[in-house]
């Protein structure tokens, strides 16, 4: 293999790398054999280990000089580390090199809300979800949920002004385990089930849904 | 096909000396082979033709010496060889006689034709094989980076909620109702936010000075209490975002002290 | 309100802001970086993956050409596999990599004649397979070809039976060095010759969708 020039280099030289068996290679196919070595090697390199490896009478420290410089400025340089050396990013592009971690977050109760309304009830207009939970439904939340792909636009009600409706994606269907929207249980077997909370103190009731139901009308209007 | 009458005594009188022999030769490795379709392969390279040009009528009869001697040397062969055999049988037979219109199926010829392509294939093929191997190979010519540098990891959030989650919220909604739900009924003693912005803008050219959020309360809103508390929240929830917007001034000297606003400098 | 963690904002804050604030950088910089990335590791990564990475508004297709015309010729080069695109040491220094080589699992003539059939061929089903090769395919070799990552299931053939098709992987592009399967050598002579067609035996003609399969197999090859 070694004493089949490269097809890319052939033109530059002539067939000196062969002719004699003890010449070292141009000082160009030097810097080459060094930035491949740097490249494929597991570990830092000593100047005496590349040398072990290119041909005889190579200047490694020449051709290391050369290759250095070749990659100063770019996105990777070639870097000293102990007596070793290899090549490393570019310090400043260390940014480049993050990989996305998912965290997962809870859906805001606005968000749980207006989406098992669309799902219970889809098709559904925002009027409509306004009207079950009885707060206006900020666009954010319609915006979230749909850039989770989890409800997407369905046909417009025939009714005046023809409002949009919304509906369950198959992406939500997937998320949740749901074969079909229809098998989400209803209230009566949610109650049988357990699931559902007794109903809250009398007290409460008035001022439980104030908070929340502030925060998702400011909201609404700055948003 | 090239099997006009001239050309094919010609490789019957090949067959009958050159390719015996060869074929007894190869008797002693009939293991080696992959096959009846690699048998054929090799025998048909014995006719040193292109082969495309190939006589199958040649290779028939070469490969039923082959299975005869075979038999005599008493060899097991396997299965497939001989149904290769008997089908070979078949296509030698159509191939000399003469075609009969009446048959159905594909003529000898057209029988005979696939079988030289399924060989030409197969030789193809192998030829390809053998040049992808001769490449140069990943960790053999070529490598990649030693040392792959390790990638940091970013955070991104992922929104996640059960089906639990969706019916408990369902559920809390549907049993809202049947307690007090929030209504408005009484709308005419809530300031909105946006009524109070609409007047405190019209009004903050005035405010030059420092002022006190009770002095842009709308008339009317200022004796009863229900509605002073609402135009209060209404009006300073504008005010901050006048503040934020960047064209008021806000300021409270201490806990309960009076809020006060003044427009801002530009 | 940045701070709070509100999920009906959050969500649409990103992409306004990235690009409003961030101008896309300049090429030589847009080069850098893809070099950056593409250096830093040993899979072979797509366009859409590198987009991902580098700031927003950058042209990924036009750095990396910028990059693959700086290594040509280099003891490294920019090399296109499939969609992906990678770091390797140019072929012709190998002989300097003893160290690195790696044991080549040494395959059966079986393995390698059923690899250049599927790789010449695909989609091929295993049916096919044994017909080009006149033997049947024994369930190992192509277990084997699979566990090597060299190839994988394609498309069910819309045929009776809907047999599984098996196409050649982008490890095995890799492995090859091969951009695509357009690539491999002979291809184009062998598709002059007929030699890739599909022909089924005469008589079997009317059993198959003969039109359909041949179709199939140039979108796919060529797709």
């Amino acid at each position: 293999m070694s004493d089949e020039p490269n097809a890319d280099v052939k033109v530059e030289q002539p067939a000196s790398i062969t002719e004699s068996l003890f010449e070292a290679p141009p000082m160009a196919e030097q810097e080459r054999m060094v930035e491949a070595i740097l490249f494929a090697t597991t570990e830092p390199q000593t100047k005496v280990q590349i040398e072990n490896r290119v041909p005889h009478g190579a200047d490694v420290a020449e051709a290391l000089v050369h290759v250095r410089k070749r990659y100063e400025g770019r996105g990777v340089n070639l870097v000293k580390i102990g007596d070793g050396w290899a090549f490393r990013t570019a310090p400043d592009l260390g940014f480049l090199m993050q990989k996305e971690q998912v965290e997962v977050r809870k859906l805001s109760r606005a968000a749980i809300e207006t989406l098992a309304i669309i799902a219970y009830h889809q098709p559904v207009t925002r009027a409509e979800i306004e009207e079950i939970r009885g707060v206006s439904v900020s666009s954010g939340t319609v915006d979230m949920l749909m850039e989770l792909d989890w409800i997407k636009l369905g046909r417009r009600r025939m009714t005046p002004g023809r409002p949009v409706t919304f509906i369950v994606t198959q992406t939500f269907l997937d998320h949740f385990g749901l074969e079909n929207a229809r098998d989400l249980p209803g209230v009566k077997e949610l109650r049988d089930a357990g699931l559902l909370d007794n109903r809250p103190p009398p007290g409460a009731a008035l001022l439980e849904p104030l908070d929340e139901d502030g925060e998702d009308n400011q909201e609404d209007m700055f948003g | 096909m090239s099997d006009d009458p001239s050309a094919q005594t010609q490789t019957d009188d090949f067959e009958t000396t050159e390719a015996r022999i060869a074929s007894e030769a190869f008797l002693i490795d009939v293991e080696g082979y992959e096959g009846p379709l690699d048998l054929l392969l090799t025998l048909a390279r014995t006719q040193k033709v292109d082969l495309r040009k190939i006589s199958v009528l040649a290779l028939a009869k070469q490969y039923l010496a082959f299975v005869e001697e075979a038999k005599k040397l008493r060899i097991e062969l396997a299965a497939d060889y001989l149904v290769m055999a008997a089908w070979l049988a078949f296509l030698k037979s159509r191939l000399l006689l003469p075609a009969d219109p009446t048959e159905e199926g594909p003529s000898g010829e057209e029988l005979a034709a696939h079988l030289a392509f399924q060989l030409e294939r197969l030789e193809a093929m192998r030829r390809s094989a053998a040049r992808l191997m001769a490449r140069d190979q990943l960790g053999r010519d070529f490598f990649v980076r030693g040392i792959p540098e390790d990638v940091s990891v970013k955070k991104k959030i992922e929104y996640k909620a059960s089906v639990l989650d969706l019916m408990q919220a369902y559920a809390r909604l549907k049993t809202k109702d049947s307690f007090a739900p929030l209504h408005f009924n009484d709308r005419d003693r809530v300031l909105t936010m946006e009524q109070a912005l609409v007047r405190m803008k019209s009004l903050m050219g005035h405010a030059m000075d420092w002022a006190d959020l009770s002095q842009f309360l709308p008339e009317g809103w200022t004796d009863d209490p229900k509605k002073r508390r609402s135009a209060t929240a209404s009006a300073f929830a504008a005010s901050l975002e006048l503040v934020k917007a960047g064209v008021l001034e806000i300021r409270q000297t201490e806990t309960f002290a009076p809020i006060q606003l003044r427009k801002r400098e530009v």
